[in-house]
């Protein structure tokens, strides 16, 4: 039996409803999340169904919203505050990072914030500057959050759902080239747990390492290889924060080549953190470096030049030639 | 400051009715003087509905239209000298055609060609601002700096009323009444902040009001009136030209249109409020009291709609023809000489591109 | 908000004189409730000599004393009720303590041993804000939070005057208007940043006033007068209470030491100027007015001393008893179970320190 | 003939007073920087000597203050702005990667902002919490700006110059236990470009890559080693970005190993990138994983617990004990 086709948009819509309906401590806010139902239409009909104190509009002050949720939520309320765009969560960073990710720790658990940030994250939308940025570095790198980043609808429906579960601060990267393509999406399945990769596709030959938005893009160069005779795996990470060591290092050790795919400029990145890590913990299985196959390290550029920019599946094949595949046996 | 800044601060200045007539006790204006302003009304009225037109037929990808705030726009342009600076949002695209900057040139960047389509130092004006409010700081620093070196350069420095709530639109007031920094703020209270209404916004009495705060005159001024803008914007530039500080002017305007094109305003507001509005409008005012002062005739209409085509066909002409921007200059830009590490990356994606080519 | 709130934003409010006479109109307050007052005033100014005495010792690190201020911090902690919150910066341990936190918990951090030595949770107290103004929005948070469980919770929050110019506290300040969050916001205006003057930090008639461009009401009350405070204080407490919103409370005090004994005030202030405050002293003020009603002598007075040497005594032995942290506790509370990473790393800890032991 | 010795907080005042003079458009400003001479006396007597227009105090605000130079550097100035210590900086965090990096790019080079950010860095000095974190993670992952650490007092001298003169935007990061140690300092050496790694002690073994606060640490490992008998190299990036590919390839080449060292935790951060880098870039001359020695992924810990999170010489000393050597010919 085939479960319901539904946006992104749409599974993290229900998700919100079933978190709003499941515990009341659930609170939605953030600039037009209320009677627009958010930009991107996430919080479509919430501020309707469920009234002004469980969905409302904010004024204008992203660092505001984060740091009224930090009150809310130690406070006895989850809530689960939208960022516009990823640029847009900036004036928040000093929220983010001063209390958001410390406050448990500081309060020796005492005062645990369980906040969703969301974020609508990424490019590929031809947005004007500032519209497309990739920030999941500047939190991974902040000891204290979560980073989640869905790359499938029911995933973003699955993981929204723990990330407001969750006792800990997520922050919640929601890939936005994604909000209106549609897909199967079980919203019956349970919870998951955050912090678990999940292979997409396996591999013999090389794996490719990806999460959020380049989740697809890797699956498109796995394809297009297959076509070309080479096996590549695609592994979707899921969770950043927590990191599973453990299935990226098994899919890594079998087939003994990486390449890591992601939008973000890939100086001191996420992508140089799993580079980083597989090249340390799978070096003696590794036939060839890792390779990175990031956005370069420029701003991101005008509608024009955004193929240029993202990794495309050509890139990631240019990436996955230079695998030393001449000794391979 | 006045007696009394808080009545100043609440009171919203008018000098021309919305029926067009002069409100009582307010001298005339320059007639000569008011008929250029309503050539520029006309002109920001017309880029406003070409640039709307583009979107609708694809040619643009989004457009933040002023249409309604266009008393505004010309206003704020027109009191400024060559040497003084303007800092303009995504919504004023209109101020910086009128502050003489090709409108192709501006809206280019809504094609997607760059960042910014002009160029902000031959102007003096600075790329339009997205993030809310940011552009407020520059703008001081920019008129500090000027006072420094002991110019008399003045900084108009543009925002909405959504703008006014986050952080650094208070810094920004604060650092230029701190350091008396020629400045002049104006707050285009258009009434909404995408979907959030005003009252979401702010309980104060007016957001003019706010200026009290900083130890600066706050005005209101009926943002729909050319000729109160012209008085009022005139008076701030004229006082931090002269190093007496900063000014906070709240113009009582509305946003006739949706945010953008991609905005879907009837979601959040009533068509009757938005009818109300059209009897405010901003042209109609001005072209009712020139036509009844003598000043205006149906010739001098013709020559401005003219000319007001030859503008929208300008900037049809203009962006039909599709800029190709070079993908190396995605590296050519981020520092005054590429890093190692981006000369690297340049030499990659040369290589692709040239594969792409054979 | 009253009639004229630009001039209740700008009078300052008084009940007692310097002199320690009550000024003329000013009812007479309760005698027995400002000796208990007093009594807390001798505590607080006792536990900032002691925590200062701790540091010269070397005993603590840092402290940043709240002396000459202590009257602000009496009143804001005694103005509350069982439920209500308190938002403490890094100055107001001695209102931490007024609050009825053991000083010993609180100092525990200027030891060294975590970042917060007391359970906020517990006495609804939060952690001593550093990060300048971040703390106002937690407080608009809790406070909001209540309101939406239809709880009748206040929030008391508090920073200084260099705050102030912090993006966060217009935020805070505003979302608490719009809200109408029942938070009390007391500035305790020291007159100093660290170095900085007020005159450097604002150019308004009075930090109070800015609470008009909240559309919130702001008063301005003398700092170093424990009656009017309590006064003030109260009633502000009461109309958040009673669901009417914030109100900005801006106290006129002094900081009578350097901002931490790490600071050097010679070099941005003179001794004059703290000699004039050392005449508005805020304890030998209720001291004169409690002697001359009759209502203090020395007995009782000896008796408060008595229970400040005990206090202070307290403070001495627990800081001086030495509490050891676990290493492993870096990893215990960063989240509600620690990631594989933070096991890992943990365990790459016990191996180091079990070799150490070795 | 040996130079006169002084303090990092002397040689950067030195280097700030001979800007001054030098340039009638340098301008120092920020917080307690005017009559005090900035809380770590960085800008002792620049106020005294230069003036309220060249070097004043700000309103508190950080946002505020890296704006404001925003606005200078685009009029024509050449603002040198303080942040007060690392996590006060945070407020301004939109500023910089929204404006501070990308004003140029925006512009197409029309509008350069020549200004440098001066950030107190990272800790080992015992202070309360948001005194003592490590941010550069931060800036070198956002492109457009300029990222330098310097480790000596003749680093902390010419790269303030050099960061001065630069025509692009320098996050200037200063190790705060530097601060008041004193070392010769050569003020007529001419201002040295920015990029450039340096070695600060050769070593055939292995490589200790280091910048900023955690070079004199390593160079203590080196030192240590050496008695025990292994030759440990030690190079002090000084310029995070840009990124001295060469120097540290050539390096890491030679000796076969490496160890990264820096303080902030390791995930996402400036270590990753660089053991990312050298793991691909010396992928044939490895003789076992690259390995960091960074904080543990945890916030800052308060004073007593400074000691265990810090990368010390012992376990510098425990990483390079895991280099293979058994291996080793
Ligand atoms: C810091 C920041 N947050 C959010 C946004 C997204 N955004 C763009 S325009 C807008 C509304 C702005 O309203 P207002 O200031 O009233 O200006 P108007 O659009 O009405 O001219 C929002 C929320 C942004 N650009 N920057
Ligand atoms: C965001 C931020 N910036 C800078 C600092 C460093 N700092 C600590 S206290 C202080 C002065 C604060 O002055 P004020 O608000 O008047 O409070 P007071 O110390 O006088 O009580 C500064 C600049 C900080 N803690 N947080
Ligand atoms: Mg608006
Ligand atoms: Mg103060």
């Amino acid at each position: 039996m085939s479960e319901p086709k539904m946006t992104m948009a749409q599974a993290l819509n229900t998700a919100l409803r079933d978190a709003l309906t499941a515990d009341d401590a659930v609170v939605v806010f953030g600039e037009d999340v209320g009677a627009l139902g958010g930009v991107f239409r996430v919080t479509d009909g919430l501020h309707r169904d469920f009234g002004e104190r469980r969905c409302f509009d904010t004024p204008l002050a992203e660092s505001g919203i984060v740091g009224m949720a930090v009150g809310m939520a130690m406070n006895g309320m989850r809530p689960v505050v939208e960022m516009q765009f990823d640029a847009f969560a900036f004036p928040a960073f000093e929220q983010v990072t001063s209390h958001v990710a410390k406050l448990a720790n500081r309060t020796r658990g005492a005062l645990r914030l369980p906040m969703v940030i969301r974020i609508p994250y990424a490019g590929g939308i031809g947005g004007v500057e500032h519209h497309c940025d990739s920030s999941e570095a500047y939190y991974a790198h902040t000891p204290g959050l979560t980073v989640v980043a869905p790359a499938t609808n029911a995933d973003a429906y699955g993981l929204l759902r723990a990330a407001i579960e969750s006792p800990d601060p997520v922050v919640f990267l929601e890939p936005k080239k994604h909000y209106f393509a549609k897909e199967e999406v079980d919203v019956g399945a349970g919870v998951p747990p955050i912090g678990r990769a999940v292979v997409r596709r396996p591999g013999a030959d090389a794996t490719l390492i990806a999460y959020g938005p380049s989740v697809p893009v890797a699956l498109a160069a796995a394809e297009q290889a297959a076509t070309e005779g080479r096996d590549l795996g695609v592994l979707d990470l899921r969770s950043i924060v927590p990191f599973d060591d453990e299935t990226v290092a098994a899919e890594v050790r079998r087939s003994g080549r990486a390449v890591v795919v992601a939008e973000a400029p890939g100086f001191a990145s996420v992508a140089s953190e799993i580079a980083a890590r597989v090249s340390e913990r799978c070096f003696h299985h590794l036939e060839a470096p890792v390779r990175r196959v990031t956005g370069f390290d420029v701003p991101y550029p005008a509608p024009k030049l955004e193929r240029h920019f993202l990794p495309g599946v050509d890139r990631i094949l240019d990436a996955v030639d230079t695998l030393h595949w001449e000794d391979a046996a | 400051m006045t007696a009394d800044p808080l009545a100043q601060a609440i009171t919203v200045a008018r000098a021309l009715e919305e029926t067009g007539e002069l409100v009582e006790g307010v001298p005339a204006p320059d007639t000569g003087a008011l008929v250029e302003g309503y050539r520029r009304l006309v002109l920001a009225r017309r880029l406003n509905e070409q640039a709307s037109a583009l979107v609708r037929q694809g040619r643009l990808a989004v457009y933040p239209s002023s249409r309604g705030q266009e008393a505004c726009q010309v206003a704020c342009a027109s009191v400024l000298g060559d040497g003084d600076w303007l800092f303009p949002t995504y919504r004023d695209t209109a101020a910086i055609a009128a502050r003489g900057v090709d409108p192709v040139e501006v809206l280019s960047m809504l094609r997607g060609d760059w960042h910014c389509g002009y160029d902000p130092v031959v102007h003096k004006v600075a790329p339009q601002a997205t993030p809310l409010a940011t552009q407020l700081l520059h703008a001081v620093g920019v008129g500090h700096a000027a006072r420094l070196r002991g110019e008399d350069t003045v900084v108009m420095a543009l925002c909405g009323d959504g703008a006014t709530s986050e952080g650094d639109f208070h810094e920004a007031c604060n650092f230029a009444a701190v350091f008396a920094a020629p400045v002049v703020f104006l707050v285009q209270n258009n009434k909404y902040a995408i979907s959030v209404p005003l009252a979401r916004q702010s309980v104060a009495p007016s957001l003019a009001a706010k200026a009290i705060g900083y130890g600066m005159p706050g005005v209101r001024v009926d943002g729909n009136d050319l000729v109160a803008l012209d008085h009022t914007l005139g008076e701030a530039v004229a006082r931090a030209r002269a190093g007496q500080g900063p000014t906070l002017v709240e113009a009582d305007t509305y946003r006739m249109e949706s945010h953008t094109n991609a905005d879907d305003a009837t979601r959040y507001r009533t068509d009757d409020e938005v009818a109300e509005w059209v009897g405010r409008d901003p042209l109609r005012r001005v072209q009712t009291y020139l036509r009844a002062a003598g000043a205006l005739d149906d010739a001098r209409e013709d020559e401005i709609a003219a000319v007001a085509e030859e503008m929208a066909a300008g900037v049809r002409a203009g962006l039909g023809a599709e800029a190709a921007v070079a993908p190396e200059e995605l590296f050519a830009h981020v520092y005054a000489t590429p890093t190692p590490q981006l000369v690297e990356q340049r030499a990659g994606l040369r290589t692709e591109l040239a594969f792409e080519e054979a």
